[in-house]
C-alpha cells in the first residue's frame, strides 16, 4: 500500500520533473501492458493480437474527434467501446482453441484488421490519421496545455490500473485462477469456462482500447504502427520484461521498453563515449536487434521479469503489491 | 461464359497460379507442423528461416559463385545446422516450461536474425534470376506457364509427400509420433530422443529454407520477405489443424488456390481471405479441418 | 526553449528511417549527405558552428514526433530535416509548425504535406506523388502510349498515385482501360498481371513501391508481360533497379527527380558518396545534400536562424546546385524543380556499375507539380 | 554369487526442489522377482523413475549387470536391458494399439523377447482392439498394453509399477500367472505393488519403502513372521 | 416422482462400429450406493461419460429425476446436480484447500461474473466451506496449498468440492484407484458418510470396497448388463465369477 502511495505522489509530481508528453505516452503504454497482463498473467492466454485493440480504438477515437467533432471524453468512450466490441468478436472466435492455437488465431485476426485499417479511406493509409485536436474536456476544460492533459491521462491510467487490480481480486478473478489451474475440473464444477475467458478477453481488449484512445489524444495522430503485429509483440515484451502476473510488472516493463525504443540512440552513443567502443554508436540503428536480444534473454534466464524477481527476493507477505 | 465474373478461360490459369503459391504455404506449414509435433513449439522464426534460405541462395551466387542447383541443397543444409544450433543452445532449455515460451523465444530470434541481415544487406533486396535450365515458359494452351513456376509445384509436392510418407508410414515416423506425446517415455524405451528432437527441428527449418530457395527467383530477396508470409501460414495452420501432416499439405495447397481465385474475383479481399476462411473454419470446426483436438 | 535562437550552434535535426525498409534510399546515406553539405558549406554560418543530430524513427510516427518535440524544446534544434514515410513526415511537420521551426522533407511522397496538412514552415523538397504521376502520364502519352492499365497498391498512397495519373492520362488524350488493386506486401503478383495482360492496354503503370514494385516487375518479366506492354514505375528509386538487376528491368520507364549520372556536378557528388557507401546516392539523398545547402544559405541571407525570417529568405531564393537548377519554394511549401522520365538501360547499354538510366523526357517544375490554384493549402491566398 | 542384475546404493533423487529419495539401496539378482512395498508417496515410483533416469536429478550408484548407469542418459540406461512399465501407463494416442505394442525397439543388451502371438494369447483384448488408437482402449486394456509392450523388446530386467492397478480380478490373476511364466523364462522383475495379496505369492524378496528410504527388507519365507511389522508399516 | 433418481433406456455407444455400451437399462435408486463393475473394457467409464455427456450416446435416453437430460451439455448436467469425479485426482493445485472448496460454492452465490466486486464477498462462504472440510477430515489443512496434500487427501478434497455442489447424484470413477490401504479405508468410509441424503454411482475394481458399501451392483460385460443385484447375490453368480471375479474371487475379496 505504502508503495502505491509513493507511486501516486510520483505520478502527480511527474509533469514538473519529466517531459509531460513523453510521460503521457509512457502511461498509455503502461496501461496497455496492464490490460495485456490481465489476460496472460491471470488466464494464461497469450494474445498476439492486442495491437488490434490499441490501433482500432485509436483510429475510431481519432476519427470521431476529428471528423465528427466529438469531445475528447466521447471519443475515448467510443474508442474503448469499439475495442471491447472487437475483443468480443475476436475472443469469441479465438477462445475456441487454447494454447498456441489461441495465440496464432489472435495474431491472424489482428493482421486481418490491420489490412482493414490500411485500406479504409479515413485512416489515410501510411500517411496516418493526422491532426487530431485535443479539444475541450466535456466541452469546457481545454486540453491544449500539456499539464492539463497529463492529469487527465494520469487519472485514466490510475482508473485502469485500479480496475485490473480489482478484477484480479474479485469473485470473477477467483474463477479465472481456478480455470487456469485445472480447466476440466472447473467445467465439472459447472462453470462455463469459455464465457469466463471471453469476459476476461473483452475486459483486456477494452482497457487496451482505452490506452489507444488516450494515446491518440496525446499524440494528435494515429498511424498503422499501433495496429501492426510488431506492436502486439512489443506489448508482450513489456509484460515479459516487467513480470507476467504481477500488477506493477507491466508498468515497469512498459517504461523500460519505451525508453529503450525512444532513447536507444542516446544510450548507444552514451555507452560508446563511456566504454570507448565505437560499435555502440550503431545501437541507435539496431533497435530491433536489441529488442530481440532482450526477448531471448528474458525467455531464457529471466522469466519472472523485473518485478517478479524483486518479489521472490522480498520477505513473504509484502508480495501483496505484486 | 463467366464464373464469379471471371472469364472461364482465365480460370484454369488462375487455379494453376494459386497452386504455385499453395506449394509455398504447404512446405512452410508442413515444417511448422513437424516441429510443433515433436517440440510443441510454434516456430515463429519459420519466416526468418525461409528468408535465410533465399538470402543464402543469393549469397552463394554472389560470393561463392555457387549456382542455384548447388544452393538448393546447401542452403537448407546450412539453415538446418543453424536450426540444430538454436535447438541445442536455446530451445532445449524450454521444453519443461509452458509452450508459450518457445513461441516467445523464436519471436525474439526473428527480430535478431532479420535485424542483423537488414543492417548488413539493407532492406531493398537483392536480384536473383531463375537458373538457365528453368528459364523460359511453356505454352499450355490456356496459359503460358513459366517453367520455373512449374518446377516450384513439382519440387514442393515431391518434398511434401516424401515427408508425409516418412512420418506416417515408417518406424522412424512412429518414434516421432510417440515422441510427440511423451518423449521421456520413448527415451525410456532406449530411443535417443534428444538427438531425434534436435534433428527434427533442423529438418523443419530446413524445409522452410528449401521454400526460401524456391522463392528466391520469384520473390524479392530481402531480409523482410518472411515476415508477412508467416502470419498467413499461421492462419493456414489453424485452418488445417496440427493434427496431421497430410492436413498441413492439403490445406496449404487448397488455400493457395482459394487465395489465387480471390485475386481475380475480388482483388481487395485477397489479403484477408485466408483469415476470413480461418474464422469460418473456427466456427464450424474449431479443431481445424484435420485437427485431432478433443 | 527559444534559447537556440540567435546564439549557440545552428543545429539541424535529421530524422528518418535508418533501419527499416527505406533505410537504403535515405537513412544513414541521407545523414551523410547532410554532413557532406555542412562540410562543403564550411561548417560555420553567421560565425556559429553547424551541428547535425540524427535519429532513427523506425517508421513510427510516435517516435518521430516525440523526437522532434524533444529536439526543439530541449535540444535547441533550429531546423528539422525529415526523411521517408509520409506518416512520420506529416506528424513531424505539424510539430515543427506548432513550435515554429523550419521543416524540410525529402523522403516522403504524400502531397498532403503541401495541401491539407501544410504549415508555414514546411518545405517539401524532393518530390510528391502528384508530380510523379503527372510526369509519367504526360511523357508516355506524348510518346504515343495511350492505353493504360494500373496495378495499384491497395491503400491511400497507391490510390492517389493511380488517381493523379489517370487524370493526366485522360486529360491528355489517353485512356485508362482498367486497373487492379493488390494488397500491400502481396506474396505473388502473377494473377494480377494476367488480368492486366488480358486487358489489351499497352502501358502497365505500377502504382506501388518498394518490395511490391520489385515483385511485380519480376513477375511481369517472368510471364512475358514486358513483351506486350510497356512498364511504367510511378515511384521507383535507383536502389530498386539495382536490386532487380537490368536483366529484369531493361526498358522500364520511371520518373525521378534526380539521377547521379545526369551531369558532371552530380557525378562528382555521387563518387564521393559511393566512396563511403559502395552504392550510388538516390535522388532523396541528393535532395538531402541540396536541402542542407539551401537552408544554410537562407540562414546566411536572413542573418538569423529565426524560422519566419529564414522561410522568408527561402521563398526568395532560386536554388541552383547539383540537385536542381532554378528551383523555387512556393507559398504552400512545395519546392518546384525539374522532374525526369528515365528509361532503364539494357544490360548491353550499361557500361559501368550503376549505369542504369537514360533520360527520355524532362519537365520543368511548374509542368510537373500541381499549380498553386489547385493547392488545398489554406496558406495560399486565392 | 553372480553379479546382481540391478544394484542400487545410496540413491538420492529430486523433483525440482523437492528431495524425494534419501539414500535408497536395493539389490536384485538375475531371475529374481522383487517387490517394493510402501504407502502412497513413499517413493517407489520415484525409485523406478530414478533407475530410468526420469527424475529431475539423481545421485548415488545404480549398477545394471555390474555397469554403472547413474551418469547415463535415459536411452542408454534402457539399452542396458531394462524394460519399464510406468505407473501412468503411457499409451500413445497417435499410435494404434498394435503400433504401441511394436514401438519399443528390440534391445541389443537384452535376450529373447516374447512373440506377438504369445502376447495376444495372453491378452485377448489387445488383439481384438488392435487397430483402435492407443488411448481409446479402456483403462485396463491400456494397462495390459503397457505391460505387453516391454515383453517384446527382450529386456531382461522388468520394472513394473502397479501393473495390477485398475484391473479386473480375472485379469489380475492372469497377470500373476504371467509373472510366474516370465520368472520361469529367467526374467528379472522389480514390481511396485499396492495389492499385497497379488504380490505376496510371486515375489522372492520384499523391500518396504518409507520416506524415500528402504525401511525393511526380507525374504518370501519370512513373510509370516514379518506380518505384524508390515501391518504397522503399510496398514494392511 | 419415481424412486429411481436416474434411469437409462437402451443406452448405447458405438465407436466406429465397435459397440462399447450396448443397450444398457440402468436404474439407480434414490439414496442408494450403486456400484458398476465389470471386466476391463466392459464400458463402465464410457457409461459415465455418457451420463455426464462427455460423450453423446449413439442410442437411448437418460432420465434424471423424471427429466430427460439426454440433450443437455456437461455444464448443464452439473448444474442439475449430477457431479462426477475423475479417475485421476482433480484439484486446483496452487489454491489453498479452503479456496478449492470456495470456488465450488461460489457458483450458487451467482456473483461469479462480477469482476468489479471485492472477493471479500466470498468470505460469507468460509463457514460452509470449513464444515465441508470437516466432513472429509481436512479442516486443519484449510490454509494448505492443495499440491502439498498427500494423494489420499487430495482425493478427499476433491470429494469435498464435489459435495460443495450439493450433488443429488455423485458419479465416482474408481475412487480408490492407486491408494494405499489406509487411504482406501479413509475414502470408503468417507463415501459411506457422504452418501447420506445423496445417491452415489461408482465404478470400482476393489471388491472389498464394493462389498462393504454398495447396496446395489450392476455388472457390465462387453457393454451389456450381465447381472444385477446385491453384492452376495452377484458375487455368487457363476457368470460373473467366470467373467470378472475369477475362480479365486472369494479369496481375492479379502485381498484389498
Ligand atoms: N513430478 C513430481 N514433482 C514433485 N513431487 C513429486 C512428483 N512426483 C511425485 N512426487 C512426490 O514424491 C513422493 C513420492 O512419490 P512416488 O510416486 O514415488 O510415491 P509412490 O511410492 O509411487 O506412491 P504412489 O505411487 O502409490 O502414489 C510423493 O510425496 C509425491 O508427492
Ligand atoms: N473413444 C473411444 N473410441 C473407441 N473405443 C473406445 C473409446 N472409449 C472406449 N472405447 C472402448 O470401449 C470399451 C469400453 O471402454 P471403458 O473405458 O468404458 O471400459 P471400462 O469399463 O472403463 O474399463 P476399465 O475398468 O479398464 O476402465 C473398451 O473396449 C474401449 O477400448
Ligand atoms: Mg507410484
Ligand atoms: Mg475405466
Amino acid at each position: 500500500m505504502a508503495l502505491y502511495g509513493v507511486l501516486l505522489l510520483a505520478g502527480l509530481a511527474a509533469p514538473f520533473v519529466v517531459y509531460p508528453v513523453l510521460m503521457m505516452k509512457l502511461l498509455c503504454f503502461a496501461l496497455f501492458a496492464c490490460a495485456f497482463n490481465l489476460l496472460i498473467g491471470y488466464t494464461g492466454l497469450l494474445s498476439f493480437g492486442h495491437a488490434a485493440f490499441l490501433g482500432g480504438a485509436g483510429y475510431i477515437t481519432g476519427y470521431v474527434i476529428q471528423s465528427l467533432g466529438a469531445t475528447p471524453e466521447i471519443g475515448i468512450l467510443l474508442g474503448t467501446a469499439f475495442a471491447a466490441l472487437v475483443g468480443l468478436v475476436m475472443g469469441w472466435l479465438a477462445i475456441r482453441r487454447t494454447g498456441i492455437y489461441f495465440t496464432m488465431i489472435t495474431l491472424a485476426l489482428a493482421q486481418m484488421l490491420f489490412f482493414v485499417w490500411l485500406q479504409a479511406p479515413f485512416t489515410g493509409g501510411e500517411d496516418g490519421l493526422q491532426g487530431v485536436p485535443r479539444g475541450k474536456l466535456f466541452g469546457l476544460l481545454s486540453l491544449q496545455d500539456d499539464v492539463h492533459l497529463y492529469y487527465l491521462v494520469f487519472a485514466i491510467f490510475v482508473f485502469g490500473f485500479w480496475l485490473v487490480r480489482r478484477v484480479i481480486h474479485s469473485p470473477f478473478g477467483q474463477v479465472l485462477q481456478a480455470i487456469k489451474e485445472n480447466e476440466p475440473r472447473a467445467v465439472s464444477l459447472g462453470y462455463d469456462v469459455n464465457r469466463f475467458k471471453l469476459l476476461a478477453f473483452v475486459l483486456s481488449a477494452a482497457l487496451s482500447g482505452l490506452a489507444g484512445s488516450t494515446k491518440v489524444l496525446v499524440m494528435g495522430f494515429e498511424t498503422l504502427t499501433d495496429a501492426q503485429w510488431t506492436m502486439s509483440g512489443t506489448v508482450v515484451l513489456m509484460t515479459l520484461v516487467g513480470g507476467m502476473g504481477t500488477l506493477l510488472g507491466p508498468v515497469v516493463g512498459a517504461f523500460v521498453i519505451m525508453i529503450l525504443e525512444n532513447k536507444m540512440g542516446e544510450i548507444g552513443s552514451g555507452l560508446a563515449s563511456v566504454t570507448g567502443i565505437e560499435w555502440f554508436n550503431q545501437l541507435g540503428e539496431s533497435v530491433t536487434i536489441v529488442t530481440g536480444f532482450i526477448f531471448v534473454i528474458c525467455v531464457m534466464a529471466f522469466r519472472r521479469g523485473i518485478v517478479g524477481e524483486i518479489l521472490v527476493r522480498l520477505p513473504k507477505g509484502k508480495s501483496s503489491t505484486g | 461464359m463467366e464464373f464469379f465474373g471471371v472469364p472461364l478461360a482465365a480460370l484454369p490459369s488462375q487455379l494453376l497460379l494459386g497452386l504455385v503459391n499453395g506449394s509455398f504455404y504447404a512446405i512452410l506449414s508442413l515444417g511448422l507442423a513437424v516441429i510443433f509435433g515433436l517440440l510443441n513449439v510454434i516456430n515463429f522464426s519459420h519466416g526468418a528461416m525461409f528468408m535465410l534460405g533465399a538470402m543464402l541462395t543469393w549469397m552463394g551466387l554472389q560470393y561463392a559463385g555457387a549456382p542455384y542447383w548447388v544452393m538448393i541443397f546447401v542452403a537448407p543444409a546450412i539453415v538446418g545446422l543453424f536450426g540444430i544450433l538454436i535447438e541445442r543452445l536455446l530451445l532445449r532449455h524450454l521444453y519443461k516450461l509452458d509452450h508459450l515460451y518457445g513461441l516467445l523465444l523464436t519471436f525474439g530470434l526473428v527480430l535478431i536474425i532479420e535485424g542483423v541481415f537488414r543492417s548488413i544487406y539493407g532492406a531493398s533486396g537483392q536480384s536473383y534470376s531463375a537458373p538457365e535450365a528453368l528459364s523460359g515458359a511453356t505454352d499450355l494452351g490456356f496459359m503460358v506457364l513459366p517453367n520455373y513456376r512449374a518446377w516450384v509445384v513439382v519440387a514442393s509436392l515431391v518434398v511434401c509427400f516424401a515427408t508425409w510418407f516418412v512420418i506416417e508410414k515408417t518406424k522412424l515416423g512412429a518414434y516421432l509420433r510417440a515422441g510427440t506425446e511423451n518423449p521421456r517415455l520413448v527415451e525410456a524405451f532406449g530411443i535417443n530422443v534428444p538427438v531425434m528432437v534436435m534433428l527434427t527441428y533442423g529438418f523443419g527449418v530446413a524445409l522452410a529454407a528449401f521454400a526460401g530457395v524456391l522463392a528466391a527467383p520469384v520473390m524479392q530477396v530481402t531480409p523482410l520477405m518472411g515476415t508477412n508470409l508467416i502470419i498467413v501460414v499461421f492462419a493456414v495452420v489453424v485452418i488445417g489443424g496440427m493434427g496431421s501432416i497430410m492436413g498441413a499439405i492439403v490445406t496449404g495447397l487448397a488455400l493457395g488456390v482459394i487465395e489465387g481465385l480471390t485475386r481475380v474475383i475480388y482483388p481487395p479481399g485477397s489479403a484477408t481471405v485466408v483469415f476470413v476462411i480461418m474464422a469460418i473454419v473456427l466456427l464450424v470446426r474449431p479443431a481445424g479441418l484435420f485437427g485431432k483436438e478433443k | 526553449a527559444a534559447s537556440a535562437q540567435g546564439t549557440g550552434p545552428v543545429r539541424i535535426g535529421f530524422i528518418t528511417d535508418m533501419s527499416g525498409v527505406y533505410a537504403d534510399i535515405d537513412g544513414q546515406g541521407g545523414g551523410e549527405a547532410i554532413k557532406m553539405a555542412v562540410a562543403d558549406f564550411g561548417g560555420k554560418v553567421l560565425g556559429r558552428p553547424i551541428e547535425v543530430v540524427t535519429a532513427d524513427h523506425q517508421n513510427k510516427a510516435d517516435i518521430a514526433a516525440s523526437k522532434a518535440r524533444e529536439w526543439i524544446d530541449k535540444g535547441g534544434v533550429t531546423a528539422i530535416f525529415g526523411g521517408t514515410n509520409s506518416g512520420t513526415a506529416i506528424a513531424t511537420a505539424k510539430i515543427a509548425g506548432e513550435k515554429k521551426r523550419v521543416y524540410f522533407n525529402m523522403g516522403a511522397g504524400s502531397s498532403r504535406l503541401t495541401n491539407e496538412e501544410c504549415t508555414p514552415y514546411t518545405v517539401h523538397y524532393a518530390y510528391d506523388t502528384v508530380a510523379l504521376a503527372r510526369v509519367a502520364g504526360k511523357a508516355m502519352i506524348q510518346r504515343g502510349d495511350k492505353n493504360w492499365y494500373f496495378l495499384t497498391a491497395d491503400y491511400a498512397f497507391g490510390h492517389s498515385l493511380e488517381q493523379d495519373a489517370s487524370e493526366i492520362v485522360k486529360s491528355s488524350g489517353g485512356k485508362v482501360v482498367g486497373s487492379v488493386r493488390h494488397p500491400l506486401g502481396a506474396s505473388d503478383f502473377s494473377s494480377f498481371l494476367l488480368q492486366a495482360q488480358s486487358s489489351g492496354a499497352n502501358v502497365l503503370a505500377l502504382a506501388n513501391a518498394g518490395g511490391d514494385f520489385v515483385n511485380s516487375v519480376k513477375a511481369a518479366k517472368e510471364f512475358g508481360i514486358t513483351k506486350k506492354m510497356k512498364l511504367a514505375g510511378l515511384l521507383v528509386f535507383i536502389n530498386d533497379i539495382h536490386s532487380l538487376g537490368l536483366k529484369d528491368t531493361a526498358g522500364l520507364l520511371v520518373t525521378d527527380s534526380w539521377y547521379w549520372d545526369q551531369d558532371a556536378e552530380s557525378r562528382k557528388f555521387a563518387q564521393r558518396f559511393f566512396a563511403k557507401f559502395k552504392r550510388m546516392p538516390s535522388s532523396i539523398q541528393a535532395a538531402d545534400y541540396s536541402a542542407t545547402l539551401t537552408y544554410l544559405n537562407a540562414v546566411k541571407a536572413a542573418g538569423t536562424d529565426d524560422a519566419d525570417k529564414v522561410m522568408e529568405a527561402l521563398r526568395k531564393t532560386k536554388i541552383n546546385d547539383l540537385y536542381t537548377k532554378g528551383g523555387t519554394i512556393r507559398a504552400d511549401g512545395k519546392m518546384l524543380h525539374d522532374m525526369y522520365l528515365m528509361q532503364v538501360k539494357s544490360p548491353s547499354e550499361s557500361k559501368t556499375p550503376w549505369d542504369y538510366y537514360k533520360q527520355v523526357a524532362k519537365f520543368s517544375g511548374d509542368q510537373a507539380y500541381n499549380s498553386l490554384a489547385e493547392s488545398k493549402c489554406p496558406l495560399v491566398k486565392k | 554369487m553372480s553379479t546382481p542384475a540391478l544394484e542400487i546404493t545410496d540413491l538420492h533423487a529430486w523433483y525440482g526442489e523437492s528431495h524425494i529419495l534419501h539414500g535408497a539401496r536395493l539389490v536384485v539378482h538375475p531371475g529374481e522377482v522383487v517387490t517394493l512395498l510402501g504407502r502412497n508417496g513413499a517413493g517407489r515410483t520415484t525409485t523406478m523413475r530414478a533407475i530410468m533416469g526420469l527424475v529431475g536429478k539423481r545421485q548415488g550408484s545404480i549398477k545394471v549387470a555390474g555397469q554403472e548407469t547413474i551418469h547415463m542418459p535415459t536411452y542408454k540406461v534402457a539399452r542396458c536391458g531394462l524394460g519399464y512399465c510406468p505407473e501412468e501407463r503411457g499409451i500413445f494416442a497417435s499410435l494404434s494399439c498394435e503400433e504401441n505394442l511394436m514401438l519399443p525397439p528390440a534391445l541389443s543388451g537384452g535376450g529373447k523377447g516374447m512373440s506377438v502371438a504369445e502376447i495376444y494369447e495372453m491378452f485377448p483384448n489387445l488383439q481384438e482392439r488392435r487397430h483402435s488408437p492407443g488411448t481409446r482402449l479402456s483403462g485396463g486394456e491400456q494397462q495390459m498394453l503397457a505391460v505387453a509392450r516391454i515383453l517384446r523388446t527382450g529386456a531382461t530386467v522388468l520394472l513394473l509399477d502397479e501393473i495390477s492397478e485398475g484391473l479386473a480380478p480375472v485379469i489380475v490373476q492372469a497377470l500373476a500367472r504371467m509373472i510366474q511364466a516370465l520368472k520361469a523364462r529367467g526374467f528379472t522383475i522389480v514390481m511396485v505393488e499396492q495389492n499385497f495379496r497379488f504380490a505376496a505369492p510371486l515375489a522372492d524378496r520384499f523391500y518396504v519403502m518409507e520416506h524415500g528410504q528402504i525401511a525393511l527388507e526380507f525374504e518370501a519365507r519370512e513373510l509370516a513372521e514379518r506380518q505384524t511389522m508390515l501391518n504397522a508399516l503399510l496398514g494392511v | 416422482m419415481s424412486d429411481f433418481i436416474l434411469e437409462t433406456e437402451h443406452l448405447s455407444k458405438e465407436f466406429k462400429g465397435f459397440v462399447a455400451v450396448n443397450d444398457v437399462d440402468l436404474q439407480v435408486r434414490r439414496g442408494s450406493i450403486h456400484a458398476l463393475i465389470g471386466p476391463n473394457g466392459a464400458g463402465k467409464t464410457t457409461c459415465f461419460n455418457l451420463l455426464t455427456k462427455f460423450l453423446t450416446p449413439t442410442r437411448g435416453r437418460i432420465v434424471f429425476n423424471g427429466v430427460d437430460i439426454t440433450g443437455d451439455k456437461p455444464a448443464q448436467i452439473a448444474r442439475r446436480g449430477v457431479i462426477r469425479s475423475f479417475q485421476i485426482s482433480a484439484v486446483f493445485p496452487h489454491m489453498t484447500v479452503l479456496d478449492n472448496v470456495r470456488v465450488a460454492l461460489q457458483r450458487q452465490l451467482g456473483v461469479s461474473y462480477r469482476f468489479w466486486m471485492r472477493d471479500a464477498v466470498l468470505n460469507q462462504l468460509n463457514d460452509r466451506s470449513l464444515d465441508l472440510l470437516e466432513q472429509v477430515g481436512l479442516r486443519e489443512f484449510a490454509s494448505e496449498l492443495a499440491v502439498n496434500l498427500p494423494y489420499g487427501r487430495k482425493r478427499a478434497l476433491e470429494i469435498a468440492t464435489t459435495l460443495a455442489m450439493e450433488p443429488e447424484l455423485m458419479l465416482l470413477d474408481e475412487p480408490t484407484q492407486g491408494m494405499g490401504h489406509e487411504d482406501v479405508d479413509l475414502v470408503t468410509s468417507l463415501i459411506k458418510r457422504v452418501s447420506q441424503g445423496r445417491t452415489i454411482l461408482m465404478v470400482e475394481h476393489n471388491m472389498k470396497v464394493i462389498a462393504s458399501i454398495a447396496d446395489q451392483i450392476t455388472v457390465l460385460q462387453r457393454g451389456a448388463v450381465l447381472a444385477e443385484g446385491a453384492y452376495d447375490e452377484v458375487s455368487r453368480n457363476p457368470k460373473v465369477m467366470e467373467a470378472y471375479m475369477g475362480v479365486e474371487a472369494s479369496e481375492l475379496e479379502g485381498a484389498h
